[in-house]
């Protein structure tokens, strides 16, 4: 299993990684970080370490491990 | 008449519209962006022309073409895109074709910020351009001068055949104050000298700044000059506050000329004697009535957003140094009603200026 | 006897101070032909370039402007918005239209501006004194390539028609020469054509005209048309780029 | 009489456009106005504060440095602009987002869970509009008809309907102050 | 557990300033992706635009000079001229590129000026707030086009890669998305590309990087993408219209 | 050292190559196209870079680059050239970027003519472009001023991170004169604070102007006052030829200087006590000594070509417009010897000015 | 048989016209006009009428009878 | 000692030239020298004319407007500046082109058949030459030595070859005035 190291407090909460999840397993939080955000959380467990959520993030906030 | 709440940029756009302007090319840039964005919607619900230029040199191009066709023409930028203009301002100087440039001004220089800034003024003045040309320039005060004073552009623009300039600011730009418009008017686009094609004329009209000739050169620079004299004499406005019993008058236009009114009724408050001079046009510049104050004996402050440039005029006007202090606050932030009550109380306690 | 070939209408009595032998002389005969044919001389306005035609206004009997180095197309436009109903000509130089005027030149194409344009390619700065342009040939010595252009360093031409013909704008697009009198004939036709675009009210027209600059090429007037017809036509293939008719042959 | 008054908070929290209704309304009721925005650095979010002033006199500046009440929306806003409020101003705060606030000696602190009654009115949108409510309350400086007049002359008219919505919500304010 | 996808080395810590699911960002990744692929941080000097990129300087660890609006290419030709051997690369929107600096992009390419520039053509003008643009779609609603882009009166839309295709100066000349991650994945490769065409000591590569602006388009982030998908590649074909090797397929 | 004959412009061109200058960024516009040209056939040779932009906006852009990236560049234009950078020069002054620019300057407004002018005195010293910022500004009177100013214009334009201007004419650019040309210096590009990759450097160097943040942008400026406060105490230059004794002191710069010598000359010869101030630099303007000159009682003719801008920072330093006589000619000729001795002498009849 | 009318003070004796004369009857003067110029005379008589020297000059100083 | 001249004719008579030369002799013979073109708004052809000042002091104005001599070589030169020569002053022309010139009370007139003589010498390039040979007899302001090596200077050195016939030409003008 892969493991994402998501930086919440990048995170602007545009929900493009969430779009492009092949598993569905990222949503947004209902907390909001420093900059005002309702920011990504991964919702579950089955995370196949694609990477597409990395790859169209704008801001960089996550890191793939595998 | 119905008062309306406008910012200023767009009030500005609405009264040129009523004055007759149906043309405007200009290109985007912050803080005049209401501009253009007005003239978009509203120039279709009058017939006229908005045009986005594919950069401000086109735009200021744009302008003495249609100018030079007989219309009433608009062109607004912001600092680094008025830059951008001077080679063009000067042909339409030089060729006497009447528009009006609007710069809603920012902090330079360079790319600078978004802020409002007066740090314009020499090149609004004095020609940023090349060669010995002039235009009028009026600085406004308030949202209805923002209305008021565009009207008054096209219409001196068109007299004496010469580029008029709106030297606004960003605050001047976006704040909203309410105003009230003036009836709309319909210009035509025939003047007997503009290029409409020749329509049964016997002589074709041109219109052109070139003088190869040395002496063709020096002849249109005679005629300029003329003219300038003629603006001198004729076209001074300002508004002089509580100036008579003063014993400082403040000299600001624009933005700084509002602190200052508000750091003066603190002052007038507690009894001090402080007048506002306002100039209105930066060019012509009221030298004459400033000089006159001077003869009276009065000293003056001048408070500017920049590093000290309409100061100048007002030494070469007042002819005395010793008289003229300056305060100046540098691109980037704008004095605060207490920085100005400060600095004239401090001079007043000092006996006026030096 | 009848006058087969005369001095057109709409050309001013004044002589030119072109150079012996340039084309600027010819170029200006055929527009004012056109206006003469097409009847339409007390509605044109016309916009001079800077350049060895700056003077261009005191040679028709147009109303004129006279524009900023590099910004006829611009000022063109605002002439034309202003007065739809005339009929607008801008007149350039390959160093005004096509190095400090690209901008303008690409955008009033992309805007389909109802303006002709006559282009007229020398392959050197005329006026100033025979500096680079932008369609000086590789290896051509001018004199801010005096060791001739280096493509390398500086380039290649660039040509016009074939650029503008990538936009959606145009709605004629021709080259053509006049380094003959067969030529001559074509290309008074071409110009002829852009000015009629406005006059039905279609869009943008700009006509390219290869044409010669014999002081700036160190050459007799003769051998400078030889020049053009040696060396210019191959770089620079005259037809027609974009036409309503969406004839897009090459040869012309 | 002149009062100055700043909103601030995050962009999209609705702080302009309270500014604007306050200028309005200040218009309506014969006062001379000025209104001017503020935007941070950020292309969109961030930071954005707005300065009104309305007075019987014609404004001078219409920047705002030392108001005599402030909205803030979000902590950033408050932190920046707490301080420059006159002696025996007002401070209206968003308590939804901001926990609650120490006193300042002179100053009238008020806090607005606006997030909340917004929610109960059924939109987290007009939650600035509750903060109004509750800075007309306690300054009366413009009479809650006037801004209900500013209404419709500043919302477009597609988006008149939303107007009886943005009333409740400046009612709801108003008597969070009145029941104080 | 390995890393399979990390920050870039080449990219500041900073927080970008850029709206929520604008693809600036990703741009700037894939920027300095190609950077650290290619082991140039230390010999790589950028060029930042006028635009919503105006401070791409802060969020590279290389270089950077800050240009005028649209001069971004005449900036990166004098620090190539002066650094023959570094990276030379300029980043620009599609106002700054293709409107105020349409010359300086036409004749750098004509040059083959040996820099690489990422074109980020995002239909608008992003940071003054959402204005036409050059390549703003027919009919598409801006706050200077509020009725809609209509052909008739201000023209079509400029396709960069195909004009400057017509010229001989450059050497690379790619259209890409990134509107979903295969798409961001091929970005990455021409961007790559065209930085390695200065390694090689080729000339001009430029990357036209179809990109969203949620804000100015009133979308959300991910219905943005779907937009550019949709609308903007129809109008804008991905490809690559000119490479060294000349291959020229329309289809990436 | 051997004297050679060249034209101005081209004594210029070499002086800038001895001086280190490897990189030309220009447009062809007369009357300054014997720079590059010249640098055109010369610059191959010592292994430097001629390259013709495609506009002057583009040329300043590209020195600004080359600047910011260490090296001596340069760049050159006449009036409306100049005009078409100022956006650039303002960039460039704001990002601190040394470099040099040439204005050979000829008549306007607009297209004018080819002739000499000195009306773009205030472009040059003002600022004409947007925001408070200074370049220095040499104005060269002779042949060899042509040379040794464009090396100590690079000199001053590293020492000050500033753009320095050299504002000449067409005269001085066309007319030849025997020269004697310096050494030649080769001067790397590798400023600490340049772009040239980072090459081991742990932060980026940043060449830029912007300033989002109010309070940054102040910071900016502040700065730059600064500097141009320090600039103002060391940079001035000026000759002062015959001064102590005068009755009379006319101040010109560049071309209207030789022609004001050559009058002085004559009025010398008749016993006539007329001396000769010429700025050298333009800004910082040698103001304190004008200042103390005006403090001995000595009066002022201001001779220059142009509707009178340089008299306006004479008036600025003698403080009192009533010692400060103006002698303008209009753009599209040139005063001559004897139009300027008849002013001088009737000047003297009245008893100096006024 | 054509006729030609030869402004020689438009003439600036560029040869060109000479150089498309299919009948080779054009020369240049030995005078010079005003400008300095040897302008263009006609040597020959069979004129054709053909126009091409008149087409190709740059200076219109020849119209054409026929 | 200051001598100014103005040498002017139709662009391509070589009147810059000229100038130019005796600027260089001057220069050569140690004097402080200027050298000044004006041309015309023609493209080519058209006139021009160029002002040469040699001193003993720094040279003031380098734009000669009372010359102390003018080479004029054709008449509209002749016409624009014979009224402005000082008294005393020296007038050559050139008498291929131009007829007989009236006498000007205190100006020495000299016509040169330049023209005529450069044909002699078998090139109609040098007629200028001849017409600044006639000059140097007449006001021996540099000598024709110090020409001969400006000549060096100022040809390329492909057209060194031309010099000995520019000698000959020079020397021809010169002998004129010496036999006249
Ligand atoms: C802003 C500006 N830059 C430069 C010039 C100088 N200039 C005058 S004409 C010209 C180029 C002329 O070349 P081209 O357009 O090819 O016309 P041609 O003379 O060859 O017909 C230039 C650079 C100018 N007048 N204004
Ligand atoms: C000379 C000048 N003109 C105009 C501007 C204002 N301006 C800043 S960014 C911009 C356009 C940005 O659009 P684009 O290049 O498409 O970049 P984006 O923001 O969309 O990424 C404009 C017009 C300026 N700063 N300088
Ligand atoms: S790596 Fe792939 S599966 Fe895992 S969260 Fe990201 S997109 Fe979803
Ligand atoms: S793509 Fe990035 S910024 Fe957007 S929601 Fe996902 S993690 Fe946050
Ligand atoms: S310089 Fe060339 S283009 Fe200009 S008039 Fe002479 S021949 Fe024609
Ligand atoms: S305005 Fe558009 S381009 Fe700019 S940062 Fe926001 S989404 Fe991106
Ligand atoms: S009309 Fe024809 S035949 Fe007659 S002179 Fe002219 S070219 Fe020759
Ligand atoms: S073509 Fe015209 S200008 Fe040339 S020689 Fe013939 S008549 Fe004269
Ligand atoms: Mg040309
Ligand atoms: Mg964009």
């Amino acid at each position: 299993m892969a493991k994402l190291d998501i930086n919440g407090e990048r995170c602007k909460g545009c929900e493009l990684c969430i779009s492009v999840c092949p598993k569905k397993i990222l949503g947004l939080s209902e907390k909001i970080n420093a900059q005002g955000y309702h920011f990504v959380e991964l919702k579950g467990t089955d995370c196949i370490g694609c990477a597409f959520c990395a790859r169209i993030c704008p801001d960089v906030a996550i890191e793939v491990y595998k | 008449m119905e008062r309306v709440m406008m910012k200023g940029n767009e009030a500005l756009a609405e009264g040129a519209i009523r004055a007759g302007c149906r043309f405007f090319f200009g290109y985007p840039i912050t803080p005049q962006n209401e501009i253009p964005e007005y003239m978009a919607r509203r120039m279709p619900e009058v017939n006229g022309v908005f045009l986005q230029a594919e950069s401000e040199v086109s735009a200021i191009n744009m302008i003495y073409g249609a100018g030079g066709a007989g219309a009433r023409a608009l062109t607004s930028s912001s600092s680094p895109g008025i830059s951008l203009k001077q080679e063009g301002i000067s042909y339409i100087a030089g060729a006497q074709v009447p528009c009006v440039v609007v710069n809603v001004a920012r902090g330079g220089p360079g790319l600078g910020g978004l802020n409002p800034s007066q740090s314009d003024y020499f090149q609004a003045t004095k020609g940023g351009g090349h060669g010995d040309y002039r235009l009028i320039v009026y600085a406004p005060g308030t949202g209805q001068e923002m209305v008021d004073l565009i009207g008054i552009a096209f219409d001196k623009a068109e007299q004496y055949r010469n580029p008029v300039m709106i030297l606004s600011d960003a605050i001047m730009g976006q704040m909203m104050e309410p105003v009230i418009l003036p009836e709309m008017q319909e210009i035509p686009a025939d003047k007997a000298w503009a290029t409409t094609g020749k329509k049964g004329r016997s002589k074709p009209n041109v219109i052109n700044s070139l003088g190869i000739i040395g002496e063709d050169l020096e002849k249109i620079n005679i005629e300029l000059q003329a003219k300038y004299a003629r603006i001198e004499a004729e076209e001074v406005r300002y508004e002089a506050d509580g100036v008579d019993d003063a014993d400082l008058i403040v000299v600001a236009y624009g933005t700084s000329s509002r602190v200052v009114r508000s750091a003066i009724a603190l002052l007038r408050e507690e009894g001090k004697k402080v007048g506002l001079f306002r100039p209105i046009t930066l060019w012509p510049f009221p030298k004459q009535v400033l000089q006159e104050l001077a003869n009276k004996g009065k000293k003056f402050l001048v408070v500017e957003m920049s590093a000290g440039q309409l100061v100048e005029d007002v030494i070469l006007a007042v002819n005395d140094r010793s008289k003229v202090e300056f305060f100046g606050k540098l691109n980037g932030t704008i004095p605060t009603v207490r920085e100005v009550y400060e600095e004239i109380a401090s001079l007043l306690r000092k006996g006026g200026a030096k | 006897m009848k006058k087969v070939f005369g001095y057109p209408h709409a050309l001013s009595e004044k002589r030119t101070h072109y150079c012996p032998g340039c084309t600027h002389g010819i170029i200006h005969r055929l527009v004012a032909e056109a206006i003469d044919e097409l009847g339409v001389e007390e509605k044109t306005i016309g916009v001079a370039p800077v350049g060895c035609a700056v003077l261009a206004y005191e040679y028709f009997n147009v109303d004129f402007q006279e524009a900023a180095h590099g910004r006829a197309p611009a000022v063109a436009t605002g002439i034309k918005r202003v007065h739809p109903g005339a009929v607008v000509f801008a007149y350039q130089g390959d160093g005004d239209l096509a190095s400090i005027g690209a901008a303008e030149i690409i955008h009033a194409a992309a805007r389909g501006e109802k303006i002709a344009v006559i282009f007229v390619n020398n392959a050197v700065y005329g006026m100033t004194g025979g500096q680079m342009a932008p369609t000086t040939l590789p290896g051509q010595k001018t004199t801010t390539s005096p060791y001739g252009r280096d493509t390398a360093t500086v380039g290649y031409p660039i040509r016009v028609c074939e650029l503008l013909a990538t936009l959606d704008g145009p709605s004629y697009l021709a080259r053509v020469s006049v380094h003959d009198p067969q030529h001559i004939i074509k290309a008074g036709q071409a110009i002829r054509k852009a000015f009629e675009m406005q006059i039905s009210g279609q869009g943008f027209a700009l006509v390219e005209v290869l044409s010669s600059c014999p002081t700036n090429w160190g050459m007799t007037p003769v051998n400078a048309l030889q020049w053009v017809k040696d060396k210019m036509i191959p770089y620079y293939p005259l037809g027609v780029f974009r036409s309503p008719e969406e004839v897009t042959s090459h040869d012309a | 009489m002149t009062h100055e008054i700043i909103c601030a908070g995050f962009g999209g929290q609705g702080v302009m456009l309270i500014g604007q209704l306050l200028a309005y309304g200040g218009m309506i009721e014969g006062k001379a106005v000025t209104w001017f925005p503020a935007y941070g650095p950020e292309m969109r979010g961030g930071t954005a504060n707005c300065s009104v002033v309305i007075s019987d006199q014609p404004v001078g500046s219409p920047i705002v440095s030392e108001p005599d009440g402030i909205i803030a929306m979000n902590r950033p806003s408050l932190e920046k602009f707490k301080l420059a409020v006159k002696p025996g101003g007002v401070i209206v705060y968003n308590s939804s987002m901001i926990e609650a606030v120490p006193e300042i000696p002179g100053l009238k602190i008020f806090p607005v869970p606006t997030n909340e009654i917004a929610n109960e009115l059924g939109n987290d949108k007009v939650a600035n509009m509750v903060a109004l409510g509750a800075y007309l309350g306690l300054t009366k400086i413009v009479d809650l008809s006037s801004i209900e007049e500013a209404l419709k002359q500043v919302l477009p008219p597609h988006r008149h309907k939303l107007i009886p919505l943005n009333s409740a919500a400046l009612q709801k304010g108003l008597e969070l102050v009145e029941k104080s």
